[in-house]
């Protein structure tokens, strides 16, 4: 039995991000952002987007590039203190930003992914993110309904991806990635590597193929700039 | 924050002494990243970071950095033996199901029933809320590492927090260029003056009541 | 069901022609686990189950058997390149997440709008729903296999099921040891009759109207 | 740096599990029970027990023997069909049993180790399982609100651990362990093989080893049975 392959060009890929698109984004402070779809998206013009991802990177790198752009109308995020452009975008009306605890928007891509309406969390009550949620009681304790998210397209970036599309990720590279990977309807991998399937390990696959529709080979990464 | 290196070393030098052998602690950014510089190496202190990292070890030397290993304010880092990686669900399930024995956190405010604020100046700076709220409403242990007062040298330290909170009745210690405060259930307990500063000082600077326990250090 | 294995081969054989290369399908333990025997062996397909494995193979050799690589059944089973492992939260997401383009399950009864009962008898059975419930549901295709009448004669296919209901209009083809039927929004369309049965044969036996399209087999 | 060993005795292990705790458990269908914990829990003679996991196993193998030998007042679990004596029990009114579809009890459990109040979930609207379960509508549709759960103690296994308790499963052995490892107030693991920290991948562990308190070694499993 041989698998399809779901590699394809960058241009096939690209076609599925359009104007006024809901994209979700994989990465953590720019790392783990996919660079090759980033630098393809602003170069396709691609506008009206509405982001989710965990933060607004930085002006000059990662997504923050597409922010910086001003391709953004709407942001769904945890922070953007990174990305002085973004609060200026935010302040200014161009940009709108629906901020989350960090690890409530996780929770909320997860649960995007795996089918369910959202989670009960208590983390934020009395505080503005309680601003317009519903609220449940249960065992004597309040909760906030935190709503599942999901997105027409996940941009995703691996360290290794198989044809079929099973991934693995590189140390802190991972962070949101193997989320977003299931919260997209169409979900894009962007891979430094591409290997026959039976070469990752079953027991170590983090994100299996299921959830993956198209890999694009990566034109490789820097991110280092973040820190220097 | 204005502070000198060598104030924002000593404050970051009095934090590692809160931290036990065995604990599992979160570093804020800012000054808390400083912290592990002052404990002892043999010190067995697990790191955790929200982008996914638990087991994070020293700095690595310059020209050594990967890439792909950073901590959560994106500074590389390294791991020590045991360490794993896991995504930012994880790392954030493992906070809020109580798994992390301290926090050190940096703050704006801080009010004397131990309220946080260190997210938005409304108006000024909105850099949204991160990580921070679920680490201070669930680490069983919060340090707040912060300047006395603020840039107009007014007091950080209230009866009632002015700025929006982080969370609520969540702060246990705090740690600044002039005092080592706690937060207790009777209010807020001065544990130590810092050096050149005397009691008075630092009651000039607080804005809120200030109690010394028994037999404590002054 | 009392069914030979022959009769129970021919249905699952039927089945079988309903997968197409590249489908994700989950099979139920009874008459679907034998469904892939009647698979070309290039047939590209990727079964689920639900304790963890994307990717399984076909039945290992005798004493070849692995007790560490089982279907949801508790049956040994292989996995091809490309399979992966992951826990029970991940196996259930996939299918509620809509991952699942087929599922082939056993029933008690099958209403003629599609509706499925296959996880209780009040009274008398009650293993408890497992899985059955999330793969009704949610998974693309669902196929029902069962025999067409129960131990007592009795239609199983009909107007509205008498027993708890696993699902609501989830069933979109029933194969039966009489007859293939296909639920469709005007009612149950009669597609194939196996032999040696008739057509009026499957008529008596079946508690709901069936049509015939036009042009079908019959 | 020297890493503190979880590594106890049974004898020490089994002083957390007493008469009348809830107890989770790892597996599914047998595999990945833990039998040494097992054998250990009815040499003490541990009684009146809540039991949570996936299944009531089978009479004489995995966490079935738990259930045939009477030592469980409750049972919260998605099937029994493979234990004849708890559909017994439970007709009876020896054993209360609550059902629950399977991915929603591991969600349930997820949410009990990951702090949240419980997730919004769609199956089972109109059955049996939104019996006494709270409703919220939400974008036009209507979700039950399915609670999380937590143990007092949660047994899993695994096929190594280091001494920090990192882990790692054995191909579909992995099942329901990883969940259940988070949502004990002690968790116990049962490991095949114990290693020196640093001797597992970090990119491979399944199961970090925060979440684990004690690590007992296997006596070695037999699952064949359940299908022989």
């Amino acid at each position: 039995m041989e698998m399809q392959s779901k590699v394809t060009t960058l241009e096939n890929a690209l076609s599925f991000i359009n104007d006024g698109c809901v994209l979700m984004f994989g990465g953590f402070g720019g790392v783990g952002n996919p660079p090759t779809l980033i630098k393809g998206i602003l170069q396709k013009g691609t506008k009206d987007l509405t982001l989710i991802g965990n933060d607004a990177g930085f002006p000059e790198i990662g997504i923050g590039k597409i922010v910086s752009a001003e391709r953004v109308s709407k942001l769904i995020t945890t922070h953007i203190g990174s990305n002085p452009i973004a609060g200026k975008l935010m302040v200014e009306g161009k940009m709108e930003v629906e901020f989350c605890p960090q690890g409530i928007l996780a929770e909320r891509i997860r649960a995007g992914g795996a089918g369910l309406g959202g989670v009960l969390s208590d983390i934020g009550m009395g505080s503005m993110i309680e601003v317009g949620k519903q609220k449940v009681e249960m065992g004597g304790k309040t909760y906030l309904i935190e709503s599942a998210l999901q997105a027409d397209v996940a941009i995703v970036h691996a360290k290794k991806a198989d044809y079929f599309g099973n991934l693995i990720y590189d140390k802190s590279a991972r962070n949101t990635n193997p989320l977003v990977a299931t919260a997209g309807r169409v979900t894009i991998v962007e891979a430094e590597e591409i290997v026959a399937p039976g070469m990752l390990d079953p027991e170590s696959i983090i994100t299996p193929g299921i959830y993956v529709d198209m890999i694009v080979e990566s034109e490789g990464v820097n991110w280092k700039w973040a820190w220097e | 924050m204005g502070m000198g290196i060598e104030v924002r070393n000593r404050m970051a030098s009095r934090a590692a002494k809160e931290i036990k052998a065995g604990m599992v602690v979160n570093l804020g950014i800012g000054i808390p990243s400083l912290v592990p510089n002052f404990l002892a190496p043999e010190t067995e202190v697990l790191f955790h970071a929200e982008n996914g990292v638990l087991g994070m070890g020293p700095s690595p030397s310059k020209g050594e950095e990967d890439a792909m290993l950073c901590n959560a304010g994106g500074f590389p880092v390294t791991v020590i033996p045991g360490a794993s990686y896991f995504d930012s669900a994880t790392a954030f399930a493992m906070i809020r199901g109580g798994y992390l024995d301290m926090t050190i956190l940096g703050g704006l405010e801080v009010s004397e029933k131990g309220d946080l604020a260190n997210w938005v100046i409304p108006g000024k700076r909105i850099p949204g809320i991160g990580g921070g709220m679920e680490l201070a409403e669930k680490a069983k242990k919060v340090i707040v590492l912060m300047s006395h007062v603020n840039k107009h040298g007014e007091p950080k330290i209230l009866q009632e927090c002015t700025l929006p909170l982080t969370a609520r009745r969540c702060v246990d210690l705090i740690i600044t260029d002039m005092a080592v405060i706690e937060v207790s259930e009777k209010g807020l307990l001065l544990k130590e003056v810092m050096e050149p500063f005397t009691e008075k000082d630092v009651r000039e600077m607080t804005g809120a009541r200030l109690l010394v326990r028994e037999g404590g250090k002054k």
